[in-house]
């Protein structure tokens, strides 16, 4: 059976020039990097050099990036971090309302255990006002995090001007770039931020690897403590192999991010204008155009369910994810979904496609034969399509 | 994530449909939740002679609405008041845990049908 | 030039088989586990079936384990997690002197932030007093942890009978067995242990990758928030290759530990009595016998500085390593050296060899050809050797 | 972690030894700390004619003792004065940044030396 993967926000595969790589680091060249000996320092310097890497892709120097377990240690990291070391200067803490649970579990943590959060709603396209922000920032206010771009509809933040708001007004500026480093240009200065989070497994890097970069000047408390690896930010015998993987990664995506954007939009716009053509009463999730990611596509299907729907797409070899609070195990669809305004029935529905680099337009071809197949037969045995058709037929 | 019985009530889901003018009819869950589950039922003496589903919902909540009406087809009414969630859900070789509560209302929307059948007979003699 | 690595309590070389299940993960079945779909899926089955393996090894259930990002989150996770958990039952901690920093410098933050510590001293082979523990619990007590092995000298701490006596007194146990595992019997039941720590990368598993036992009832706070992954202990998407490496790892070194012990012991004894057959002035730190890990060889070497010894011995192509300060980049030695009564200017000599799978007879004997040579030189620059001969001369 | 020039005065170092009857003779660091460097001068006039060491301590503290005795060997003691700690580093291609303070004390030994040789003059003049 034809398998096609339309999953990348949720990770990637590895690529091949980068598992070979990280091959060598974990059977040849393994040494502790902490070690003096030669296998510690051949792994020390590659290590290094993937610091390197990974600061040049997001204009930073090489010394404020800390590697992590990954993304949401990064989060972590950078919220708590820095609302620990920055506690007597306030206890004001700002987010918005689609970050990642990366983010909103961390700063309800925080709200319950003496801090005060704002959460910043958005638009029905998920995008957030700038005045909103403005408005939002208080004397008190110590750090504000807003995410780059969003993992489930693709909404891109206006994070540069953001960012210079925050810097007036002395306020902490953290970014969740994990979605869209690799796809849109990701540069600190640029987005005027202090803090940044990357993930490695989202960018055909392993998983277990992030980064935060964390400006020259901000204070952090470590999170983890041991052997001080990482400048005492973050203990533990590094993930040398990982942490390669990741730089070389972030290399790859470098080189190729303008083709791959371009060929990405192509893609993500047949596969939307070709839902919408085919399928009655779909919605499409986001922003249209620029202020989408290019590898993302988001509807809601109306009167089917978003689980039956990935069930169904699976047994065609599709891989695909939804907002529906079935594929969570929790009872409320997707925050995202919500705070965009939309009724839980609709968020249910709702189903979210992830371009990558391997996907071509075959792929998405045969998405556009397969999904109105599984719409009908399942709007077929909705009550609620029955119902909707009814109501429309008494009309 | 779910047994092959779930998938295969799931792909090729048995009694689909409505029975025009049913005898019974019940409904279960709500949109918001992500479940409805509505079975109709033809009752003949006290044999459910024939029942049909329309489910809006994840695979369990249409694997669990196909295999109760299997369940329940050709059995009086007294029997299939016996069949409970946990009976259909293991009929299906067990749900994931987070399944158990929210997406296994099956036996609730049978159990629905039948009072409905029995409220219908209430007002017919009434 | 030969090469020679000894360095395995350091790190260990990834097993070849290990490293090519990983591959596959990596590149073939890279779905993320909380996926749905098949991608997912087979991805979960995998990671589960690692679960199992690394329960197994160790006498645990599977759902007792938490995946970690290596043995310092572990340590650290299971140190502030009981802590923060059983905060009201008490607020008194003990630890010992040889514990790694990963240990102590978590217990010494709990310090700093509102609890008491007990810091237990060790015999000068290293090993603690069963005695000293039952003096040092008291009714405000939550929380006990030792070392099953310590990582320089390879003293093995009599943790059962410790186990036994902090259940008497319902005082939650944790052990660090990173150094244990693989090399001696490591059970949770036998050692009567609450929690315990494993890390992959010290038996030939990927580095950044580790676990938590956490015997069902006991209540742990968790030090990351996100998704929600390992029953909500520890969030952040699954490093799917990487535990399946350490399950595969934990298989491997089940089935061949009784062997490899053994081999491991012969060439343990064989370095040791070579070198202090071949050079004066050099003593043995740590016990002998069953009570040291059947690959550690630690030597004080009198009159010369740990790192000279170690570039001497890397440029002939051994890999070892040092209690020395002048290896750490601190001004003290090792503080297990310093906790186990030793002077200062002889802890700077100190040398670690770490055997491993890999090594032979031939490699011992290459040390031993080129290690007398090495020190020959370095005393031969030495003041202090200079100085002890003509003391000793005008006798 | 080093230079090659490090390891290069750390595997051959350059006056590794101790002059009879030297005309001054420096030592600094202590054994607790790991690092302790004695220096050795014969002065003929203002001028270093021989200089030798021993040292026992990491690879920086060998290879800055024996750039150090490379560096004065010839010089007039004026110009011996001159040379700094830092300087000796930099001879060597810089050091890491954790061995600067500790193991960086050669100049320190030398200047010592001088002082003992200067010591040794006036006692002998007193
Ligand atoms: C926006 C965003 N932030 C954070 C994370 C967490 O990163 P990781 O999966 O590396 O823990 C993710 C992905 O899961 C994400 O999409
Ligand atoms: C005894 C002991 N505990 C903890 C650790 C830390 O484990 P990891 O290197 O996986 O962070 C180590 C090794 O560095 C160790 O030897």
């Amino acid at each position: 059976m034809r398998r096609v993967y339309l999953d990348h926000s949720a990770t990637t595969p590895v690529d091949p020039e980068v598992a070979s790589l990280m091959m060598t680091y974990y059977t040849e060249k393994y040494g502790n990097p902490s070690s003096i000996h030669s296998f510690g320092q051949e792994a020390r310097e590659a290590l290094e050099k993937a610091r390197e890497q990974v600061a040049g892709f997001i204009g930073a120097q090489p010394a404020e990036i800390t590697f992590t377990s990954g993304g949401t240690e990064a989060d972590n990291l950078a919220i708590l971090g820095a609302a620990e070391a920055y506690k007597d200067k306030g206890k004001h803490l700002i987010t918005t309302a689609v970050e990642h649970h990366a983010i909103l579990e961390t700063f309800e943590f925080l709200a319950k255990n003496g801090y005060e959060l704002t959460v910043l709603p958005v638009d029905e396209e998920g995008l957030l006002s700038v005045d909103g922000v403005q408005r939002a920032i208080r004397p008190d206010t110590i750090l504000l995090s807003v995410m780059h771009a969003n993992n489930e509809v693709g909404a891109i933040q206006p994070v540069a001007e953001i960012g210079r708001l925050a810097r007036e007004k002395g306020v902490i500026f953290h970014v969740d770039a994990v979605q869209s480093l690799g796809k849109i240009p990701v540069n600190v200065n640029d987005l005027n931020v202090d803090m940044l989070t990357v993930s490695s497994h989202k960018i055909y890097g392993p998983k277990g690897v992030g980064a935060l970069y964390v400006r020259k000047g901000i204070r952090l408390v470590p999170r983890v403590y041991g052997g001080g690896q990482e400048k005492k930010r973050r203990s533990g015998t590094e993930n040398t192999p990982g942490i390669i993987g990741f730089g070389k990664a972030c290399e790859l995506a470098q080189a190729r991010m303008a083709d791959e954007a371009a060929k990405l939009t192509g893609l993500r716009d047949r596969l939307m204008d070709g839902i919408l053509e085919r399928i009655d009463f779909v919605k499409v999730n986001g922003p249209r155009g620029a202020k989408r990611l290019p590898n993302n596509v988001n509807v809601s299907v109306q009167y089917v369910e978003g689980e039956s729907l990935l069930l169904s797409l699976d047994m065609v070899g599709i891989a695909a994810s939804s907002g529906s609070a079935c594929t969570s195990g929790s009872l409320d669809p997707s925050h995202v979904l919500l705070a965009m305004g939309m009724p839980h029935e609709i968020a249910h529905g709702s189903l979210r496609f992830s371009l990558g680099r391997q996907n071509t337009e075959e792929d998405v071809d045969y998405v556009l034969e397969q999904l109105p197949k599984i719409v009908e037969r399942l709007r077929r045995m909705s009550p609620l399509f029955d119902q909707m058709q009814r109501e429309a037929g008494a009309k | 994530m779910y047994t092959e019985k779930v998938m295969d009530h799931f792909t090729n889901p048995r009694n689909v449909g409505e029975i025009p003018d049913a005898d019974g009819v019940g409904e279960v869950g709500n949109p918001k939740c992500g479940d409805i589950m509505r079975i109709y039922l033809d009752i003949e003496g006290d044999t459910i002679k024939d029942v049909k589903f329309k489910t809006f919902g994840c695979g369990a909540a249409v694997a669990t609405s196909s295999m109760v009406t299997e369940m329940v087809k050709g059995k009086t009414i007294t029997e299939a008041l016996d069949i409970s969630n946990a009976a259909v859900a293991e009929a299906l070789g067990g749900l994931p845990p987070n399944k158990l509560h929210c997406s296994n209302l099956a036996a609730d929307a049978l159990h629905a049908a039948i009072k409905d059948y029995y409220d219908k007979q209430e007002k017919a003699k009434g």
